[in-house]
C-alpha cells in the first residue's frame, strides 16, 4: 500500500515534468502548427539558467590563504564570493543557497526573449513549410543550443542544490496518517509537483479567462476566421511561443536540484515529451497534461520489483508500449481533435 | 431493375436521423440527379454509396452486388467512379501522370508490384491516357503540374481521370459548386459531350437547378433524409411538394 | 540503356563513374600536405559512404516517394547487422549468406512493424515507428543481451562454431570476412607522386551493391509502382477513389526500404564484423532522416550525397585537433592566431556537432530541396539565361517544390 | 607515409601501366614493404588517441586527451619529464619512442562502439597510427580492442572497468592498465565488512548492461562471502535519469545497505536521488543505512555535489597519493593545465608510457614484439606501486584504492579521500576465474 502511494507520488512528479514540456509543445503546435524539436533544448536551457544564476551569485574574487596549500604545494587560492563579502556570511550565504528559486526571476525574461527571438528569427519562416522541414530546422537548432551549452559548461552534470531548508525529505506517510517511516518523500519533489500544478493552472487560467487567451484559443480552432475579424493573430501567437518557451524553461530551472543539469538532458526528454504529446492528442492541452501524468505514473509502477519480476525489462519499454497501444486503439490520442495532423 | 438499387437505407448520427428509409433506383445509361436543400442528407447518401459510411440498415446494390462494407477502392473497382465537390487530383504529379494512374488501376487492379517496368515503356497505357487527354482537349497540358492549373482545368482533369476508367456509374458530387455561371455552363457542356460520346450512367448530387434540369433524365428530391418524390424533370418542376420544400424558397 | 531513359542513364553512368573512381577523387591532396587532413579516400570511410548511401536510398523510397516519415528505420539496420554477424558466427565467413539473411530478417521485421504502424499516418505513424525502434534498442541493450551481447556489441570470437569454415585461422586469429576467398580487408595501395590511393576489396563490394541499389531505386522511381507511391504522397483520397488500395503500396515501400536498411546493416557487419545496439537508437534513425533531407528527399542522388556529407563531417571534422589547427594557422601573428584559433575551435574537433547543427539549419532554411536543389541552382546560374523554363530543369519530375501534405503529419 | 598493402595477388598490376605520362605509380604487394602494419620506417611514429569528445563522457575524454598530450611531450623530451623520471624502467630517454619522434592524431568515439571503431579505422587506415588508446567505457574499449586485433595494431585501453575487457573478450593485441569490477569488489568487501559489520542486508541497483551486470555479480559474490545477504538486485535502464521509483523500492525493502552499480550520469543521478530520499539518514534494523558506489570517478562524482560525502567506493588512482610517481605526474599535469588529473588521465598517461617503453625495450614497433615485451612486465614508479602486466590476460595487477567522499573538501577537486589501500594479493585472481572465463587471447596480429 505504502509502495503504491509512493510510486504514485513519484509518477506524478515525473509526470509533472513531462506535462510541463508537453504543454509547451502543444501550445506551439496548436497555435503555430509548428513541430518544435528544440523544445527539449529549451528545457535544458532553463536548467542552465539555474546554473548560471548560481554562478553569478557566487562570482568571487580570490584570496590567497597562506596557511593552506593547494595540490601543487603552492599557497591555496580561496574563492570569496562578492555577495558574502558585501552582505556578510549569513545574508550572502542565504541568497546563494536560494539560487534555484531566485533563478525563476532570471529564467522568465531569458526564456521569453529566447522564445520571441526564435519565433521571429526562425520559426516564422517555417509556417508554410512541410513539417519535416520544421522538425529538421528545430532539431538543428537543438543541436546548436546544446553544443553551445556544452562548450561553456562542459559535458559533466553540474550539481545545483535546492535551498537547504528544502533539500531533505519528510515523512509523507505520517502526514496522511500511515505508519511513520514508511513513506519518506523529498521536500523538493513535492515543491516541484506543486510548482508544476501552479504553472499548468496559470496557463489554463490565462487561456480561459483573458481576452488574449480567448483570441488565442479561437485562433487554435480556426485561424482564418479569427484573422478575418481583423485581429492580429500572428502577434499573439508569437507571444504564445514566448510563453511556451518560458514554461519549458521554468520546468527546467526547477528540475535542476532533482537531476544535476547536463547538456544532453533536453534530448533525453525530447522523445518522451513527443510521445506524451501524441498520446495526449496533438493540439489538445488537457490531453498533454493528462498524458504527461499518466505516463509518469505508469513508468513509476513499471519499475516496481513485483512487476519487473513478471515482465523483465518492462520499465525499459513501458512508455513506448503504451504509446503504441493508445495510438492503435484511439487514433487521435486520448483527447485529440479530429483532423489534426492527419491527411 | 436499375444498375444501382438503394433499398430502405437508414443512417443515424447520435440523435440525428440523417437518412430515413431511402429507396432509389438508377437506370442504366440514364442521368439521375439527387437534389435537396442543405442538410437533406445528400452527402450522407453519397458517402454510403462509395463506402465511406455504412448505413445502419438497408441495402445498396450495384450491378447486382452489395457495396456495403466494401472499401472505397473496392467499390471503385466494381465500376463506380466519383467526382468531388472540390476536384481531388494528384497535385504534385503532371497531368499525364494523373490520367495514367486510373489507367493502371483499371488494368492491374487495386494493387500490383509493377516496380521494374518504367512508365515510359507502357505504351498502351500512355496511348490510352493521351487519347483521353485529347478527348478532353487537354493534350497540350500533359506536362503541367496538376496543382498549378486553373480550377476549371482541374475539374476537367478529374473527369478525365474518372472517365478513363470506363466506369459503369459516375457519381458527381456538386460538380459546379462555387463555379461562375460561365464555368458552370462549360461543365454542363462537358458532361453533355461525355454523355453523347459513350454509354455511361451518371448520378449527380446538386442543388443548382439549372444544372439539374439541363442534364438529368430523372430526379430524386431528398428532404430531411428521405426521398420526397422521384420523377422526370418536367414533372418535378411542377410538383407542389417540391416547390414547397425546396424550389419555393429559392425560386 | 538498361531500360532507362537517356537522362537517367546519364545520371547512372555519372554515379558509376564517381563510385568507381572514389578512391582517387576522395584523396585530392598529397599525403604529406597540410590539406591531407581533408582526404576521405580511405577504405573505412568510403565503405561508410556507400553503405549509408544504400540506407538513405532505401529510406528515400519510403519517405521521398510516399511522404511517410519513419523515425525507426535504424531498427532494420541493427537487425541486419545482428543477423549478418550471427551468420558469420554460425555458418561461414562468406558475406553472401550473411547479406541474404540480413535482408530477409529485416524484411520480416519491416513487414510486422510496417503492418502495424501503417494503420496510422502523419506524425502518428512517425511516433509508432519511433516507439518500435526505441523498444528494439532498449531491449537489445539489456534484456536481449544473450542474442545481441548488449552494450559491448555482438562480435566474433575464437570459438565460434562455424559450420562451413574454420573457427580459427592457422595462426590463431579470427578468420576474415570474405567473398569467396577475397577478403574484405584486402586492398592495393598505389603511390603516384605525392599522392597515395588505396583500392580496397571491401569498398568495391559496397560500391557495387550501392550501384545495384541505386539502379533498382531508379527503376522503382520510374515505374508504375513508383508512380503510385508518389500518388500516395500527394493525395491518398483520390488514390482510394481511383480503385487503388494505398495500404499495400505503402507497406511494400516500407518493406523495400526496410530491406535496403537491412542490406546496409549487413554490409556494415560484413566490412567490420560487429553489431552494436546503438545502431538502433533513435538518433541513428534521425541520422538517416537528416541524410535524406539534407541531400534532397524525393531525388534520386540526393540521399547518397546527404549520407556522404554527414559521414564526412563525423569522421573528418572530429579529428581536427588543437595541434592540427596550430599547424595551419602558425604563420599568423600570435594575437591574430589566438583569435582565429578561438573561433575555429568551436567548429572542429569536439565542436563538430555544432558545425553539423548549423549546416542543417542553413540547408533547411535556404535550400528546402536539399543539396540537390543547391546543385540545381548553381547549374541554373551557370546555364544563365540561355534557357528559360521549357524542357530540362524547369519541370524536373523529381523535384516537388509544392507543400508535401502529409510529411510528418 | 608508407601504407599497408595487403593484397594477396597483384590484382591491379595490369592496370598499373595505364598511368603513362605521369610519374610511375608504385604498387605494394604483401611482404614487400614491411612485416607489420603502419611501420613508421625512419620517420616519426603516429599514435591514435581515441577518446569521447562528444556525448556524456566528453569531459573525461578531454582529460584523457590532456594526459596524452602531456605524455607525448614527455616522450619527445619536453616538459619536466613527469613519470619518466620515476618509472622503474629506464629505457625511455626523452628522444621519442626508440628514436622516432612521436606524433599523434585524435578522434571522437562518441561513446558508441560504431563511431569508436570508425574513428580508430580512420587513424589506422588514413593516418597510419600504430597504436590506438583511449576510451571511457567498456563497450567502446571492447569494440576497439577487437578492431585493433583484426587490423594488427596495439590497443592500450583507457578507462574500462568491465571484467570482460580482459576476460571473455580479451585479445592478444589489447592491454588494460585500469582495474576491473572484480578487483573493485574484492577490494571493497573487507573494508565494507569491517566498517559496517558482518550482518548486513544489501540491495543493489544495477545499470542494465554488461558492465553493470559484471559489477553486480562481483559485488554479490564478495559481499555474500563476508556474510552479507542480498535482498534484491534490480536492473535499471541505461536511459533512466530519474531513479525515484527505484529508491521507493529500496525504502520499503528492509535492506540496510544500497549498492549502486552505476557509472557516469547514471551514478550521479541515482546517488543524488538516493540522498534526496533520505536514505543516508535512515536507520534500518537498528543500523545506520549506508550507500556504496563500487566504481568512483572524481569527475563524475563532482556532478553529485554534496551527495558523495561519506560514500565508500573504489578507484584506480587518486591525485592525492603521495608516492613519487603520483607526485611527479600531478606536478607536471597541474602545472600545465592548472588542475589535478583524473584517474582516467592517469591510466591513459601510464598506458602511453608503458607502450613506448615496451617498444624501446623490444627495439621494434612490430606489435608481436611489443606484446612479448609487455607480457609479464613488472614495473613500479607509475603511481600504483609495484605492478604486473600479467601475460595470461593482459591485465595489470596492483593495489586498489578504497576511497570515501570527503566530509570537508578544501577545494573543488578535493572530493575523495583514500581510506584504504587493498594490497595486490587480495585482488589477485586466477586467469580462469569464473568471472573471466570463456575468452581466449589468441595470437598477436601484426597486420601484414
Amino acid at each position: 500500500m505504502d509502495a503504491i502511494l509512493l510510486q504514485t507520488l513519484n509518477g506524478l512528479d515525473k509526470g509533472s515534468a513531462y506535462a510541463l514540456i508537453a504543454l509547451g509543445l502543444t501550445l506551439i503546435f496548436g497555435t503555430l502548427g509548428v513541430v518544435n524539436f528544440a523544445h527539449g533544448a529549451l528545457f535544458m536551457v532553463g536548467a542552465f539558467c539555474a546554473v548560471t544564476v548560481s554562478r553569478l551569485l557566487t562570482l568571487s574574487y580570490t584570496v590567497i590563504d597562506e596557511t593552506r596549500t593547494d595540490f601543487l604545494g603552492n599557497p591555496m587560492k580561496v574563492d570569496m564570493p562578492y555577495l558574502k563579502s558585501w552582505l556578510g556570511e549569513t545574508v550572502g550565504g542565504t541568497i546563494i543557497d536560494w539560487s534555484v528559486p531566485l533563478a525563476i526571476l532570471f529564467t522568465i525574461p531569458v526564456m521569453l526573449v529566447l522564445g520571441y527571438a526564435m519565433e521571429r528569427g526562425l520559426i516564422k519562416h517555417f509556417y508554410k513549410r512541410p513539417h519535416a522541414d520544421q522538425i529538421l530546422v528545430t532539431f538543428g537548432l537543438a543541436i546548436v543550443l546544446q553544443e553551445l551549452i556544452k562548450h561553456y559548461f562542459g559535458a559533466n552534470p553540474i550539481p545545483t542544490p535546492a535551498p537547504p531548508m528544502l533539500t531533505g525529505s519528510f515523512d509523507f506517510g505520517a502526514l496522511v496518517g500511515m505508519d511513520p517511516n514508511q513513506v519518506i518523500y523529498p521536500y523538493w519533489r513535492l515543491v516541484y509537483f506543486l510548482f508544476s500544478a501552479a504553472i499548468i493552472g496559470a496557463v489554463f487560467a490565462f487561456l480561459q479567462f483573458t481576452t488574449f487567451g480567448m483570441v488565442v484559443r479561437a485562433g487554435m480552432a480556426d485561424r482564418e476566421t479569427v484573422g478575418l475579424l481583423g485581429i492580429n493573430i500572428d502577434r499573439r501567437f508569437t507571444i504564445m511561443f514566448g510563453i511556451a518557451a518560458a514554461v519549458a524553461g521554468l520546468a527546467g530551472t526547477m528540475y535542476a536540484p532533482i537531476i544535476s543539469p547536463n547538456y544532453h538532458m533536453g534530448m533525453d526528454f525530447l522523445v518522451l515529451s513527443f510521445v506524451v504529446v501524441v498520446v495526449g492528442g496533438m493540439g489538445s492541452l488537457p490531453g498533454a497534461v493528462l498524458a504527461g501524468f499518466l505516463l509518469g505514473v505508469l513508468e513509476s509502477f513499471s519499475s516496481m520489483n513485483e512487476i519487473k519480476n513478471i515482465l523483465p525489462g518492462i520499465d525499459q519499454i513501458i512508455i513506448y508500449l503504451v504509446a503504441i497501444v493508445i495510438l492503435l486503439t484511439r487514433p487521435r490520442g486520448l483527447m485529440g481533435r479530429k483532423g489534426v495532423m492527419e491527411e | 431493375m436499375g444498375i444501382l438499387e438503394v433499398k430502405g437505407v437508414n443512417k443515424r448520427f447520435g440523435g440525428l436521423q440523417a437518412l430515413g428509409d431511402v429507396n432509389l433506383s438508377v437506370t442504366e445509361n440514364s442521368v439521375h440527379a439527387i437534389i435537396g436543400p442543405n442538410g437533406a442528407g445528400k452527402s450522407t447518401l453519397l458517402n454510403c454509396l462509395v463506402g465511406k459510411l455504412i448505413p445502419d440498415t438497408g441495402s445498396v446494390m450495384f450491378n447486382g452486388q452489395s457495396v456495403l462494407g466494401r472499401k472505397p477502392h473496392e467499390i471503385n473497382q466494381m465500376g463506380i467512379s466519383r467526382v468531388f465537390q472540390t476536384p481531388e487530383i494528384f497535385g504534385d504529379l503532371t497531368v499525364l501522370e494523373n490520367v495514367l494512374i486510373p489507367c493502371f488501376a483499371r488494368r492491374d487492379g487495386a494493387f500490383s508490384m509493377h516496380a521494374f517496368e518504367t512508365v515510359g515503356q507502357e505504351r498502351d497505357m500512355l496511348d490510352e491516357a493521351m487519347q483521353m487527354l485529347e478527348d478532353m482537349n487537354m493534350a497540350d497540358k500533359r506536362d503541367m503540374h496538376a496543382a498549378s492549373m486553373s480550377r476549371g482545368d482541374k475539374r476537367r482533369l478529374e473527369m478525365a481521370m474518372c472517365l478513363v476508367q470506363q466506369p459503369r456509374l459516375l457519381l458527381l458530387d456538386e460538380p459546379t459548386a462555387g463555379m461562375s455561371r460561365a464555368d458552370t455552363n462549360n461543365t454542363i457542356e462537358l458532361l453533355k459531350q461525355i454523355k453523347g460520346k459513350r454509354d455511361i450512367t451518371m448520378a449527380i448530387i446538386e442543388h443548382d437547378m439549372h444544372v439539374v434540369f439541363s442534364l438529368a433524365d430523372r430526379i430524386t428530391v431528398l428532404a430531411q433524409g428521405s426521398p420526397l418524390v422521384e420523377d422526370t424533370p418536367e414533372n418535378i418542376k411542377g410538383h407542389p411538394k417540391v416547390r414547397e420544400a425546396y424550389l419555393g424558397e429559392s425560386a | 540503356m538498361l531500360g532507362l531513359e537517356k537522362k537517367d542513364a546519364t545520371l547512372l553512368l555519372v554515379v558509376i563513374a564517381l563510385a568507381l573512381a572514389a578512391p582517387i577523387l576522395l584523396n585530392p591532396f598529397p599525403t604529406e600536405s597540410a590539406m591531407a587532413q581533408f582526404n576521405a579516400g580511405y577504405p573505412d570511410l568510403m565503405q561508410k559512404f556507400a553503405i549509408y548511401g544504400i540506407f538513405a536510398i532505401g529510406f528515400n523510397i519510403l519517405f521521398g516517394l510516399t511522404g511517410y516519415l519513419s523515425f525507426g528505420h535504424a531498427a532494420f539496420l541493427g537487425v541486419g547487422s545482428y543477423s549478418a554477424v550471427w551468420m558469420f558466427k554460425l555458418l561461414s565467413m562468406n558475406v553472401i549468406p550473411a547479406l541474404v539473411l540480413a535482408v530477409l530478417v529485416s524484411s520480416l521485421f519491416a513487414l510486422v512493424i510496417g503492418y502495424i504502424s501503417l494503420r496510422r499516418s502523419g506524425i502518428y505513424f512517425s511516433i509508432l515507428t519511433l516507439a518500435f525502434a526505441q523498444m528494439s534498442f532498449n531491449l537489445a541493450y539489456s534484456v536481449l543481451t544473450p542474442i545481441t551481447n548488449g552494450e559491448t556489441g555482438l562480435q566474433l570470437s575464437l570459438d565460434d562454431p562455424r559450420i562451413l569454415g574454420i573457427s580459427q585461422t592457422a595462426d590463431g586469429g579470427i578468420p576474415l570476412t570474405s567473398l569467396f576467398g577475397l577478403a574484405m580487408r584486402d586492398s592495393v595501395a598505389v603511390k603516384l607522386g605525392g599522392w597515395s590511393f588505396e583500392f580496397s576489396v571491401g569498398y568495391y563490394v559496397c560500391a557495387i551493391l550501392m550501384l545495384v541499389c541505386f539502379y533498382l531505386a531508379m527503376r522503382i522511381f520510374r515505374s508504375p509502382f513508383g508512380l503510385m507511391l508518389r500518388a500516395v504522397k500527394t493525395n491518398q483520397t483520390r488514390l482510394n477513389y481511383t480503385g487503388l488500395n494505398s495500404r499495400p503500396y505503402t507497406l511494400a515501400a516500407f518493406v523495400i526500404s526496410g530491406m535496403y536498411a537491412g542490406l546496409a546493416g549487413g554490409l556494415l557487419a560484413a566490412m567490420d564484423p560487429l553489431a552494436g545496439a546503438e545502431r538502433m537508437q533513435w538518433t541513428a534513425s534521425g541520422e538517416v532522416v537528416l541524410m535524406t533531407i539534407l541531400g534532397g528527399a524525393g531525388t534520386l542522388f540526393g540521399p547518397v550525397l546527404g549520407a556522404g556529407f554527414i559521414k564526412y563531417f563525423e569522421n573528418i571534422f572530429s579529428k581536427i585537433n588543437d595541434s592540427v589547427l596550430q599547424n595551419w594557422f602558425g604563420f599568423l601573428p600570435d594575437g591574430v592566431e589566438n583569435v582565429v584559433l578561438w573561433v575555429v575551435e568551436h567548429f572542429v574537433g569536439p565542436g563538430w556537432h555544432l558545425t553539423l547543427g548549423l549546416l542543417f539549419m542553413l540547408v533547411v532554411i535556404f535550400l528546402p530541396g536539399g543539396l540537390m536543389e543547391g546543385g540545381q541552382r548553381i547549374a541554373g546560374l551557370l546555364r544563365g539565361k540561355r534557357k528559360s523554363g521549357g524542357d530540362g530543369g524547369g519541370d524536373d519530375p523529381e523535384y516537388h517544390p509544392g507543400q508535401t501534405p502529409h510529411v510528418a503529419e | 607515409m608508407s601504407k599497408s598493402n595487403l593484397t594477396r595477388r597483384g590484382v591491379l598490376r595490369t592496370g598499373a601501366v595505364a598511368g603513362a605520362g605521369l610519374a610511375m605509380p608504385t604498387f605494394f604487394s604483401a611482404g614487400s614493404a614491411s612485416a607489420f602494419v603502419n611501420d613508421p620506417g625512419n620517420g616519426p611514429v603516429t599514435l591514435g588517441f581515441n577518446v569521447p569528445q562528444t556525448g556524456p563522457y566528453a569531459d573525461e575524454g578531454a582529460d584523457e586527451l590532456r594526459a596524452y598530450q602531456l605524455a607525448v611531450e614527455h616522450l619527445n623530451g619536453g616538459g619536466d619529464g613527469g613519470m619518466l623520471n620515476t618509472f622503474s624502467s629506464k629505457a625511455l630517454q626523452g628522444n621519442g619512442i626508440n628514436g622516432h619522434k612521436v606524433e599523434f592524431v585524435t578522434g571522437d568515439t562518441q561513446t558508441k562502439s560504431d563511431a569508436a571503431r570508425a574513428s580508430a579505422q580512420s587513424m589506422i587506415q588514413k593516418d597510419g597510427a600504430i597504436m590506438i588508446t583511449g576510451g571511457s567505457s567498456s563497450g567502446v574499449a571492447i569494440a576497439v580492442q577487437g578492431l585493433c586485433q583484426e587490423a594488427g595494431v596495439i590497443f592500450m585501453a583507457g578507462l574500462t572497468h568491465s571484467n570482460d575487457t580482459t576476460g571473455k573478450d580479451k585479445k592478444a593485441n589489447g592491454f588494460r592498465h585500469f582495474f576491473n569490477a572484480y578487483q573493485s569488489a574484492a577490494a571493497l568487501a573487507p573494508v565494507l565488512a569491517s566498517r559496517y559489520g558482518k550482518d548486513r542486508k544489501f540491495y543493489m541497483l544495477t545499470a542494465d548492461y554488461t558492465w553493470g551486470w559484471t559489477q553486480a555479480a562481483s559485488m554479490k559474490a564478495f559481499m555474500e562471502d563476508q556474510g552479507w545477504t542480498m535482498v534484491e538486485d534490480v536492473r535499471t535502464p541505461l536511459s533512466a535519469t530519474d531513479f525515484s521509483s527505484y529508491m521507493t523500492e529500496v525504502q520499503t525493502s528492509g535492506a540496510d545497505v544500497l549498492i549502486l552499480n552505476h557509472y557516469g550520469g547514471n551514478m550521479v543521478n541515482s546517488l543524488t536521488n538516493a540522498v534526496q530520499f533520505g536514505l543516508k539518514d535512515k536507520t534500518v534494523n537498528g543500523k545506520q543505512f549506508e550507500i556504496v558506489v563500487p566504481l568512483y570517478s572524481r569527475l563524475m562524482a563532482a556532478g553529485a555535489g554534496e551527495a558523495v560525502k561519506g560514500i565508500l567506493g573504489s578507484t584506480n588512482w587518486h591525485w592525492s597519493l603521495q608516492d613519487e610517481g603520483s607526485k611527479a605526474f600531478v606536478k607536471s599535469f597541474g602545472t600545465k593545465y592548472g588542475f589535478p588529473p583524473s584517474q582516467a588521465a592517469h591510466t591513459c598517461y601510464v598506458q602511453t608510457l608503458l607502450y613506448a617503453d615496451a617498444v624501446t625495450r623490444a627495439n621494434s614497433f612490430n606489435p608481436c614484439d611489443v606484446v612479448a615485451a609487455l607480457e609479464g612486465f613488472e614495473f613500479d614508479g607509475l603511481g600504483n606501486g609495484p605492478t604486473l602486466y600479467r601475460a595470461d590476460d593482459h591485465q595489470c595487477f596492483k593495489d586498489v584504492l578504497v576511497v570515501q567522499g570527503k566530509q570537508n573538501p578544501e577545494s573543488q577537486f578535493d572530493l575523495l579521500e583514500v581510506v584504504e589501500k587493498t594490497p595486490v594479493d587480495k585482488v589477485m585472481y586466477a586467469p580462469d576465474n569464473e568471472f573471466f572465463a570463456g575468452g581466449d587471447l589468441g595470437t598477436c596480429n601484426p597486420g601484414a
